[in-house]
């Protein structure tokens, strides 16, 4: 099957970011969205953390320890944006501003449930952070991971069978080898990676995909 | 700053401001573990690394509960050792719900009704009701003894401004705390803070105190 | 200005920020009178006085219903001759239960639970409970379509300030409408505001208009 | 009998309130306290729309629309103060931040109730502005009115006959013929202006009065 790697689905990604949209990036893969997302739209980063505007990591040396995004990594700020604290950032998020979520995720359901932060390993402290926050109040809330785990095994799935994030939240996964859209009817099929088939795709898929529009 | 600390007694709830590497009050944890009372519950959104900030509270064995949102940052070994011994209470809280929950007590108020974590394992064992339809979990106001922060200048009322995303958890813990100590780069007069750019009003504050250079700035 | 405030229609929940003379949206407020809709629900600390903002669209029959905490200021004559005919509806709410509501609207909170008015008249026929013994009010959520607030500077992004305590319920507002529509002193180029001293963050702005001067500004 | 005047009930409060106290004056009379605290006292005055640190009336012409009391009086700031929104300045009231309040009243029950918002006049629209969160939150709440009404009624009574702004929020009253403390076993008299008897003030109080501490 054709894949796309993480450049690719990072690019994906960035093409449905539309101009003017105050997004919020999550750990990982979904940072890098902002790296492909064409220079004439004017989209403001926000950040769990407290800012809005989140710009490009400083030059080497020119770090603030106390200007970082949610992945702890030195950012800068762009012109027009602005510091806020947790209560008035989780407001944002929680309250429905926020036009566009992009999460990582270790498994997704037909109905749009989202598991990404604990497996079922109990030896370890779990942490949760800002997901669930992101998770109900988002607008859109985007799903950028891999099609499967590194077993092969789906994550996309009837059921999640780890701990969720939250219940009927996701609105479109972005994978390496499709992008689906949560309908009320299922997942439906809206592009495969060019080169697969849905059969290919419904076979490492753990739900009924419905096929994308005529 | 060792004055300052000395209000924190054994079995007191210490809320510690801060996010990643973002406006922490290092000196005043350092300054608490000399200090050295034991069995503190730490409300934190995480729970330090390395042998750094809350990591070395949690090693030194003066914790008996940690309150926190994401404990897993890279080299949080003591959380994690701690955890795994079971040696230490841990209340694991999403980030908004943990922030807004310290501002309830601040503000006076019991408890919210928030969408968060409604339908997880988070929201287990805990009161939901559905409003317009929509599941909502019942969360209660979180207090403390004594809040240490960290702000970038401060005055003698206590008026503080902070550095960029460094404010996170600080306004609000301020707020929430019986005593609230801040940490500051430096103090200013009275008068000379602008009074349209001052984050946290002097009447969260009860003690400020200037940063010693004790611990790297950039740690 | 008529513009910006068409977007508001008949029936519509419509917030306006302001506390007595301080941070009141008079521009807005007369740019929508002239624009006429019908059936208004109006949420504001006051009710307006003489002829001047609120009071005018009283005046002139806009209004189904008044959410407020102090409609008695000197001069409320319109809110008076409305209320005794029987015209509209009248919502009293405490100031500081006002303004937590329209907060949670924002924040995205659908109750909390706050100990004013408990015991009082304006706790009659809602929810009362007891936390740690003592009383508290279940309060809701106070949505609107449209807010109509008043800042001092702002950018095209939406970015405020305010002047001195014209802050008051407008930061509030902004964040719990749908729609939020802001009357500015001077607008400034994105970048010229001290990034410190952003009070309302552009992403809860959707539209920034200049002061024409129609309405004295001592008014 | 002796009966303090206004600037005799305000100037008698001014004593109570100490060096480094945040204080919260109602509108009318207790507006008035702040004339008489003493110079060297470090008092910070706090108004609910959003001020800490109020300063005297400005100069005539100095007015500045948005910078008002409460009462909707022209206001300056003093050194050190700041300005905030109303979310804020109700966190500081209900939160318990405040260190004293000085609130007037049509009438105050032996138990501490307070009513102060409104009579049983239904034909006017009611108001209550930040009265009721004050009445919670303040760590002492200190009344200050006239011992009776202007038709010589009391309005100190076993229970009060007008709705309540909050329940057993008194902390002290002060009148123009004496100082009350509301105790857990009823109102003690702290005080007697000089020249009355507590026989005298009984008298025009509708409740049991407690005698003075020996």
């Amino acid at each position: 099957m054709q894949r796309l790697d993480t450049e690719g689905m990072a690019r994906r990604v960035a093409q449905d970011i539309p101009d003017g949209a105050y997004v919020n990036l999550g750990i990982g893969m979904p940072t890098q969205v902002a790296n492909y997302v064409s220079g004439d739209r004017h989209v403001i980063y926000h950040s769990e953390n407290g800012i809005l505007g989140v710009g490009p990591a400083p030059a080497p040396g020119e770090e603030n320890p106390d200007l970082i995004n949610a992945g702890k990594q030195f950012v800068t700020l762009l012109p027009g944006g602005c510091y806020f604290d947790n209560a008035d950032s989780f407001a944002m998020m929680r309250g429905g501003h926020l036009d566009i979520a992009v999460l990582g995720a270790f498994q997704v359901s037909s109905t749009g449930d989202l598991a990404s932060w604990a497996t079922n390993d109990l030896s370890e402290p779990p942490a949760v952070g800002g997901a669930m926050d992101l998770a109900v109040g988002a607008r859109r809330l985007y799903v950028l991971m891999k099609h499967c785990t590194r077993d092969g095994e789906p994550k996309i799935l009837t059921e999640c069978e780890y701990p969720l994030t939250g219940k009927g939240v996701v609105d479109r996964i972005y994978t390496d080898l499709a992008v689906l859209e949560v309908t009320p009817r299922g997942l439906q099929v809206l592009e495969l990676v060019a080169g697969n088939t849905l059969a290919e795709v419904q076979a490492v898929t753990g739900t009924r995909l419905l096929p994308p529009p005529a | 700053m060792a004055e300052a600390i000395s209000v924190v007694k054994d079995g007191d709830v210490v809320m510690i401001g801060g996010f990643g590497s973002s406006g922490i009050p290092l000196e005043l944890i350092e300054a608490l573990r000399r200090h050295g009372p034991k069995d503190l519950t730490i409300i934190s959104n995480n729970a330090g690394v390395a042998e750094e900030g809350i990591a070395s509270l949690l090693r030194d064995g003066m914790v008996r509960k940690v309150v926190c949102s994401f404990p897993r940052s890279r080299g949080s070994v003591w959380l994690q050792r701690r955890f795994r011994e079971g040696s230490i209470e841990f209340e694991l809280v999403p980030q908004g719900t943990l922030g807004e929950r310290i501002r309830a007590a601040g503000a006076g108020l019991a408890a919210f009704y928030t969408p968060t974590a409604y339908g997880t394992r988070l929201a287990e064992g805990k009161e939901t009701r559905l409003f317009n339809g929509r599941g909502y979990v019942m969360e209660t106001a979180l207090h403390a003894d004594v809040a240490l922060i960290r702000g970038e200048k401060g005055d003698a009322w206590g008026n503080l401004t902070y550095n960029t995303a460094g404010r996170n958890f600080n306004p609000s813990m301020a707020m929430a705390a019986r005593i609230t100590i801040a940490e500051v780069k430096q103090i200013v007069e009275v008068g000379d803070l602008d009074p349209e750019s001052v984050v946290t009003p002097g009447i969260f504050v009860d003690t400020v105190v200037l940063q010693e250079g004790l611990i790297n700035a950039t740690a």
